[in-house]
């Protein structure tokens, strides 16, 4: 059906051309969904515009051919390839409310879609744009219809885009990243929506995404893509149980699946491609009969939200009633979905905004009213790793600026012994001596992220809280950072806050578990017990959204040979 | 500061490097800068000699450029007359800068009833039209070169605060910001390492566009006869002045003219330039 | 709920909002103004002979400048809240009357200037964006980027030269009455309009083009093509509409500079508004005079500014619902 | 979109037609500026006369040949003594129909010398004792001490005659609509644009006037003056700028009406500073050349001055009195050293931006004096700023132009009577001298022609030795106007400024 031979993609630069896909060559037959996986960079998504014909200025296909039932598509006049687009081939984007346009109601952007391609009806258009509403499963398909695309959730917009996608009845249709922006309950609900449509409409789908559980999940065939390549293309079972190539090992293999045994950290793609294994240090366990580093009593936080035009904003609140306490040298994992209230959680800990109500203890000393100045030397003893490495540094300093910072804000020691310590810091995380006079933007995200850890580390905090750290970066880059901060707990005794959505990551590094939802802790717990048995039915509801990938106990045998 | 400046520097010689085209127009801009340091040195002639039999006349050996209505030498009197433009346009942005940066940065930094205070007199400065409240400040200052800085730098305060606030509202927004709050950083470090520097190019670009700005408000205000004070050259003036010798002589008012526009037009291809550079988005498509 | 009626308590709080900052115009106005050196009097009592200071000190009385200049300023205001904008101190003509006999001569001049700007502006921009990097683009913002480098008085001089004098097609300067001769009052018009207009052109021309690569470059554009969408229906039902945005508020904003920028054009062809009564009532030291039309260019500039917003959150979805 | 189309059709449209006059028998007069007020008791300079000459008339005026002549009095006879004038009214109508009265006369006057009275020549006729009118068309005035120059003073514009009724009803409110007896009725004063008066059919002066209506439209830049002229706009402009002279004079639908008139002079503070004292007013009579100023700023259009500004042919006059002084710089770094000021001085320069030939002659001056010593900062604010200053005797030295008001010498009573008080507008600061305000007191109230010329010689000689003035150039004042218009003159010397009384007798061709 689809066809790619040996495609080669360039982009044009003054110093000429600059390949970004090398040969690529697969195909995908009608209803089947195949699965092209890649880290960012890889290509993908360039290979993806390149079949719909909607490649960038700036590059140029190389070499190769797309042929759909027999034609090249690349060799197609721009008008007749216009005319396949949406009618035969159909394309889904990652961030669905930007993909839409925002000034045009979402019923219309799809009866467009029906009209450009159909000789029929306004009034025919809208009544099919209607009936698809409904089978994509939009809640209120009729208001959906009136709503303005900022009116609808990420997830509901994605349902718009499928609509959209779908209805023409394309032989082909290409998904991007489909769920990359949506939280783990919607990603479930998307997928199984696209994967039974296929079945009813019968398109060969390409569906493109970095996260091998959504592969997993949805695909019956697997591409593996590096470096504008591919490595290794297998049936979806076939590839997680017996990966052939050293870098789907790695990849696999840096998948956190289940607790984190001691000692034994995540494979990375370097370590499988040397055929090793990586271990982390080992750390004295948390000792639950010490008093706690951390305990929160009753926290509240709620703020208004402006209601729009209509007059009299809404109250929100973001913390409601939480309490929780961290042990030291403990990991607490707080999973949540987006706009659950973990941010505003961890804001109110670091005392960048002030709780309505309750109590925070650090080491025993109430730090809920502290002034800011008193506060001071407490910021030595917690410190913060965030989400964005690229937003949390600022761009116009050097690392060894960037990791002293705190030295400098809290006057300690000449500068002499600062810059030895930065020094110390800087090699302790893994990067180079020769990263300290350097700018956050010659650094890739993991090795940014290192930067923020050695930048928290610089004072020797109690405690560190992790919030999203991970969640930006790719899989086998994740993997390295998850093993450094498993190192550094061991060795430097921290207690850590881990706050992220992702439920493999909080499960494999955390010791304890809080749930939250709609700013209340709805659980809380021993990881291995949460995992094994969620008491609340918002837990279970998110554990059994979380993608698995089959075969388990194939990257056990793995790591253990 | 020494950073910025040399940020500055660096992102001006990116610039030249990737587009040929603005090292032309950095050339030009260079030449006028030259000429407003070394002009009174250049001119040939005493440009407030005043020859009453050589009145308004065309180009000519002794006059290359030809007289104004004085008899004076138009050459010298140009290339004297930008001192007092640039003077005037660069002391005005230098004040409308510092104190619009100040004031945007309170008002996205600072406490919500400051920022509401500032941005609403903002508002009140922007609904007078510049020119007329320049009329009525230079009428009851001395007019002259450091009053013009004063007024014109005053009246586009606003300008630079409205652009700073913007910008500071979306860098404090960001994570490091947040990070430095976390480390305990006092409030001055935030706006001197965090804020300043990374607000830095939508200031740079909105100081060329002040820059010219101010240019032609000096070039208007010396037009309608408020602006650098005679016999003292400034090319708004000889303009304003060489629009009544139209007919008697026409090239008098095509040299200052011609170089206003040429120095307005060198300042902003630079500032587009350096705006397409500074933008990533821009830069992108 | 209908979005006008929506923004029915957003306009009254905005105006409440305006009403300080008039206030806030009003008292700087003032203040300036008794900082201004010279004497209405001295102006009133005659050109070519000298006034005895008893005729001074009447005069003054009489005007009631000899008031404290708090209790002059509280009286005016007073009266200002009352509606009267006072008499004019050289001729006792009400201010009020004055404002509005100028006020729509400047508004014409400066909503023609607008009307020109659009035609001649919008186009360039929109041809520069679609034809982003190559010649023409060059060509047009390079002549774009001209048009706002060239002072206004430059241009116009040069426009009277050529059309007025030279070629004598259309009047030098001045006014003429709609009612008294329409053709006349048009082509008398004409030149100020260009003039003012052409700059303006060049940095509608500019901010259409940047919006239009803004929009060009967004996620639904792409969404768009892949839906088979033509590249004319995508530029004009789409990307136009979404960079229209930008571009309303930049003529809006312009159009409230324009109310007191035209000063220097409405000297140059002796065009009978508002800003050439300013110009002559700081002249005259005419307080009233002149407290009168800052006001109104400032309330004309507020309230433009107002209804840009306005006429902004209607035309997008996305700030009927943000704004508070 | 639409506006714009139309805009470019009635454009091409009128290049087709061409710009014919709008309506027959108008006239389009483009004034200097826009008068603040039409109150007739105030001179409000010289386009206020301009249009007040239109419709208003006194007892006399100034006629076209620049002597007195009988207007609404038809006549007057002066007693031996020289203190009771009587005036013979002829029949004339106001604006409202009604007939010139003595009793309009007599109201009128007393309105301009009431008390609270802030007419401009109050103090001159204030010499008026009484007033009998022993008919409808007699008025005898009887003064307090004989006042040779009278006559002059009544006929200035300022001493129009207004009906009782009027000044009954607007004594308050002068600027409410005006009532004469001119050639013209007022129609409206659009704000900011024009005057408009029209034809008044019962005018004294039979087959007068000839234009149907008038449209005074005011073009404060002067750039923009001379453009609306040359393209047609209007038919007369005022205040020829000097630099376009030249051009308006080649173009040949276009006559310039120029006559030697107003002067250029400085004014010193006589008080404080290196000007106090008489040598060094009189070293900067020495050091300026003259032509500098005349060629520089007035492009050539001026006589110089190198006395006293008294013109040929008046009582005052002398070769040698208009020849003092001369250029001489040596002559003037000699009595700065004198003056105890070898090396010069600095002192600042008053003048005015709002006006390109007093910003000129300054410049001038400037460069001149610098060659002696005398380094003059300018300062330069708006016309108001300047008269503020002006009055405050805040200056040294002060750029001013001017003209006498009347012909009778007594005009120069205005300018060097002395005295303590500061508001004196054309008196040099703080000068006043004993010995010349005696002989104007005395050439105020000689009789016999002779005598009274000896007096002005008497005082023309004390003039130049005090020198509170140093007269830099008589400076040509033009009209340009266009062929079609037939009839108007610009009235010679002092009187240009009164030129606006000739509208009576134009002609449209």
């Amino acid at each position: 059906m689809l066809k790619i031979e040996g495609l080669s993609i360039a982009f044009r630069t003054a110093e000429g051309l600059r390949p970004a896909v090398t040969d690529m060559s697969f195909e995908i037959a009608p209803g089947e969904i195949l699965g092209l996986v890649g880290e960012s960079g890889s290509g993908k998504t360039l290979m993806s515009l390149a079949v719909m014909g909607l490649l960038p200025p700036n590059a140029v296909v190389t070499a190769g051919r797309v042929l759909d039932q027999g034609t090249d598509l690349l060799g197609l006049p721009p008008e007749a390839l216009r005319r396949r687009r949406g009618a035969e081939i159909s394309m889904i984007f990652q961030d669905p409310i930007a993909s839409l346009d925002p000034l045009y109601r979402c019923g219309d952007q799809v009866i467009e879609a029906i009209l450009l391609h159909e000789p029929i009806g306004r009034r025919a258009a809208r009544a099919r744009a209607l009936e698809l509403f409904e089978r994509v499963r939009l809640p209120d398909p009729a208001r959906a219809m009136r709503a303005y695309p900022h009116e609808l959730s990420g997830g509901q917009c994605q349902r718009v885009m499928i609509a959209m996608a779908i209805v023409c009845r394309p032989r082909i249709i290409i998904a991007d990243e489909p769920t990359t922006a949506l939280d783990v309950t919607v990603q479930r609900q998307v997928l199984d929506l696209l994967r039974e449509l296929n079945r009813e409409v019968g398109a060969a789908i390409l569906l493109i995404t970095h996260d091998l559980g959504v592969i997993a999940q949805t695909a019956d065939r697997v591409a593996v893509m590096y470096q504008g390549r591919m490595v290794e293309e297998a049936r979806t079972a076939d590839l997680f149980a017996r990966p052939q190539q050293p870098y789907t090992r790695g990849l696999i293999g840096a998948m956190p699946q289940g607790r984190q045994a001691p000692g034994q950290g995540l494979t990375t793609v370097a370590a499988a491609a040397a055929g090793t294994t990586r271990a982390i240090a080992l750390r004295t366990p948390p000792d639950p009969s010490a008093p706690p580093l951390l305990e929160i009593r009753d926290l509240d936080k709620s703020y208004r939200v402006p209601g729009g035009l209509v007059p009299g904003a809404r109250t929100v609140r973001a913390v409601d009633g939480v309490s929780l306490s961290i042990w030291p040298r403990e990991t607490l994992g707080l999973v949540g979905e987006s706009g659950c209230g973990k941010t505003t959680l961890s804001r109110l800990i670091m005392r960048l905004s002030e709780p309505d109500s309750g109590q925070m203890l650090f080491a025993g000393r109430d730090i809920t009213h502290l002034s800011p100045k008193a506060m001071v030397p407490l910021r030595r003893e917690i410190s913060m790793v965030f989400q964005n490495p690229y937003g949390s540094l600022n761009p116009r300093q050097t690392v060894e600026e960037l990791v002293g910072a705190p030295l400098i804000i809290h006057g300690e020691g000449d500068a002499a012994s600062r810059q030895a310590r930065v020094a110390r810091l800087v090699e302790h995380v893994g990067l180079p001596r020769a990263a300290l006079s350097r700018y956050p933007h010659e650094f890739s995200g993991g090795q940014r992220q290192r930067i923020v850890i050695a930048r928290a580390l610089a004072l020797n905090p109690r405690l560190v809280i992790c919030d999203e750290a991970v969640s930006a970066l790719d899989l086998s880059v994740q993997a390295q950072v998850l093993n450094l901060l498993a190192d550094l707990q061991a060795e430097h005794d921290l207690a850590y806050l881990f706050i992220s959505h992702d439920l493999s990551v909080v499960e494999h590094v955390s010791d304890r578990i809080a749930v939250m939802q709609k700013g209340r802790i709805v659980e809380t717990g021993p990881a291995e017990a949460i995992f094994a048995a969620p008491r609340d039915p918002y837990t279970r509801a998110l554990l059994s959204a979380v993608p698995r990938i089959p075969g388990q106990s194939a990257r056990s045998e793995e790591t253990a040979r | 500061m020494t950073r910025p400046m040399r940020g500055i520097v660096h992102t001006l010689r990116d610039l030249a490097r990737s587009r040929p085209a603005i090292r032309l127009w950095m050339g030009v801009l260079a030449l006028i800068v030259l000429v407003a340091l070394f002009g009174p040195l250049m001119a040939p002639q005493d440009a407030f000699a005043i020859n009453p039999l050589a009145v308004l006349q065309g180009p000519s050996a002794a006059h290359p450029l030809g007289t104004d209505e004085f008899g004076r030498d138009l050459l010298s009197r140009l290339l004297i007359g930008i001192r007092p433009t640039m003077l005037v346009a660069l002391g005005a942005t230098a004040i409308a800068a510092a104190g619009g940066t100040t004031l945007g940065i309170f008002a996205a930094y600072g406490p919500n009833w400051l920022g509401t205070t500032i941005m609403r007199g903002v508002d009140v400065m922007l609904s007078f039209p510049p020119i007329l409240l320049a009329l009525l400040a230079v009428g009851f200052w001395k007019s002259g070169v450091s009053s013009l800085i004063i007024v014109i730098g005053i009246l586009y305060i606003p300008h630079f605060a409205r652009v700073a606030q913007a910008a500071t509202l979306q860098v404090v927004r960001q994570e490091f910001i947040e990070a430095e709050h976390s480390m305990g950083a006092p409030y001055r470090r935030v706006v001197a390492t965090g804020i300043l520097p990374n607000i830095l190019s939508p200031l740079v670009v909105q100081a060329t566009l002040t820059l010219a700005a101010a240019i032609l408000l000096e070039s208007g205000l010396s037009f309608l006869g408020l602006g650098i004070v005679p016999p003292e050259p400034s090319w708004g003036q000889m303009i304003g002045t060489a629009r009544g010798y139209l007919g008697q002589n026409p090239l008098y008012v095509l040299w200052p003219s011609a170089c206003l526009a040429l120095t307005v037009l060198a300042i902003n291809i630079i500032g587009d330039a350096l705006r397409d550079h500074l933008d990533p988005r821009l830069r992108q498509v | 709920m209908s979005p006008l009626i929506a923004l029915v308590p957003v306009v009254l709080r905005r105006l409440g909002t305006a009403l300080l900052q008039l206030l806030a115009v009003a008292t700087l106005v003032f203040a300036m103004l008794f900082l201004l050196p010279g004497d209405p009097v001295m102006i009133l009592l005659g050109q070519d002979s000298n006034p005895t200071p008893e005729a001074v000190a009447a005069l003054r009385e009489k005007l009631g400048l000899d008031r404290p200049i708090a209790v002059q300023y509280l009286d005016w205001l007073g009266g200002v809240l009352r509606g009267d904008f006072g008499r004019s101190l050289a001729n006792d003509y009400p201010v009020a009357q004055y404002i509005a006999q100028t006020l729509p001569r400047t508004l014409e001049l400066a909503v023609a200037a607008i009307l020109v700007a659009v035609v001649i502006g919008l186009p360039v921009g929109i041809a520069a964006a679609l034809r982003r990097g190559t010649l023409a683009d060059s060509l047009l913002t390079s002549a774009t980027t001209l048009g706002i480098s060239v002072p206004v008085y430059i241009l116009g001089a040069l426009l009277i030269l050529i059309f007025a004098q030279g070629l004598n097609w259309l009047p030098a300067s001045g006014y003429t009455d709609l009612s008294r001769n329409a053709l006349e009052h048009f082509r008398k018009l004409v030149l100020p309009a260009v003039t003012l207009g052409l700059g303006l052109a060049a940095s509608i021309a500019r901010m259409t083009r940047a919006s239009m690569l803004e929009i060009l470059g967004r996620d639904f554009v792409r969404t768009l093509r892949a839906k088979g969408m033509g590249e004319t229906q995508i530029i004009w039902q789409h990307v136009l509409r979404s960079a229209a945005i930008p571009i309303v508020t930049i003529v809006g904003l312009q159009l409230g500079n324009l109310l007191g920028g035209t000063v220097l054009v409405e000297a140059l062809f002796n065009w009978p508004g508002l800003a050439t009564m300013l110009v002559k009532a700081v002249g005259d030291r005419d307080y009233p005079m002149v407290q009168g039309a800052i006001l109104t260019i400032a309330a004309a500039f507020i309230l433009i500014n107002l209804a840009v917003e306005l006429i902004y959150s209607l035309l997008d979805p996305r700030i009927r619902r943000r704004r508070q | 979109m639409m506006n714009l189309l139309s805009l470019c059709a009635t454009a091409a449209l009128s290049a087709l037609l061409g710009s014919a006059a709008l309506a027959e028998g108008s006239l389009y007069f483009g004034l200097s500026g826009e008068p603040r007020t039409l109150d007739t008791k105030v001179n409000a300079g010289a386009p206020a006369r301009t249009i007040r000459l239109a419709i208003h008339r006194g007892l006399l005026n100034y006629g076209t040949t620049g002597e007195l002549s009988p207007e609404l009095a038809e006549s007057f006879e002066v007693s031996a003594d020289a203190l009771s004038y009587t005036f013979r009214l002829r029949e004339a109508k106001f604006h409202d129909g009604t007939p010139v009265t003595a009793a309009d006369v007599k109201a009128t006057l007393d309105y301009l010398t009431a008390e609270a009275s802030t007419a401009t020549y109050k103090a001159e006729l204030s010499v008026i004792d009484t007033i009998a009118t022993p008919d409808e068309r007699t008025v005898v005035i009887t003064l307090k001490k004989p006042f040779v120059p009278f006559p002059h003073y009544l006929a200035l514009p300022e001493s129009a005659i207004l009906p009782a009724s009027w000044i009954a009803a607007n004594a308050e409110t002068p600027d409410a609509a005006p009532i004469g007896a001119g050639p013209f009725r007022f129609v409206t004063w659009e704000r900011g644009r024009e005057v408009v008066v029209e034809k008044f059919d019962g005018y004294y002066k039979p087959g007068k006037p000839a234009v149907d209506e008038i449209h005074y439209v005011f073009y404060g830049d002067e750039n923009t003056r001379v453009n609306a002229i040359r393209s047609g706009d209007v038919d007369i402009i005022d205040y020829v700028p000097w630099k376009d002279a030249a051009a308006l004079e080649q173009d040949p639908a276009i006559t310039l009406d120029s006559v030697g008139g107003p002067f250029m002079m400085l004014q010193f503070n006589t008080k404080e500073g290196p000007f106090a004292d008489p040598r060094v007013r009189q070293a900067v009579s020495y050091a300026i050349e003259r032509s500098a100023i005349i060629n520089t700023a007035f492009n050539g259009r001026g006589t110089p001055l190198w006395g006293i500004a008294v013109p040929e042919g008046t009582m005052g006059w002398s070769e040698a009195a208009a020849n003092h002084f001369s250029h001489d710089p040596d002559k003037a770094k000699a009595l700065l050293a004198e003056a105890g000021y070898p090396d010069g001085f600095e002192a600042r320069l008053l003048s005015t931006a709002q006006y390109g030939f007093h910003q000129n002659t300054a410049i001038a001056v400037q460069a001149e004096l610098a060659k002696i010593g005398i380094k003059l900062t300018l300062d330069l604010p708006d016309w108001a700023g300047r008269m503020a200053k002006n009055t405050a005797g805040d200056y040294d030295v002060l750029v001013a132009g001017t003209a006498g008001d009347i012909t009778d010498p007594d005009w120069l009573s205005n300018f060097f009577y002395g005295g303590e008080t500061l508001v004196r507008l054309n008196n040099s600061a703080w000068f006043n001298d004993a010995e010349i305000n005696a002989l104007l007191d005395e050439g105020r109230t000689t009789l016999d022609p002779a005598k009274r010329a000896e007096v002005y010689d008497r005082f023309v000689q004390r003039a130049l030795e005090t020198s509170p003035f140093v007269f830099l150039m008589w400076r040509d004042q033009s009209f340009a106007v266009r062929d079609t218009v037939e009839g108007f003159k610009n009235l010679p010397g002092f009187l240009t400024f009164q030129s606006g009384i000739t509208v009576e007798d134009v002609v449209l061709k």
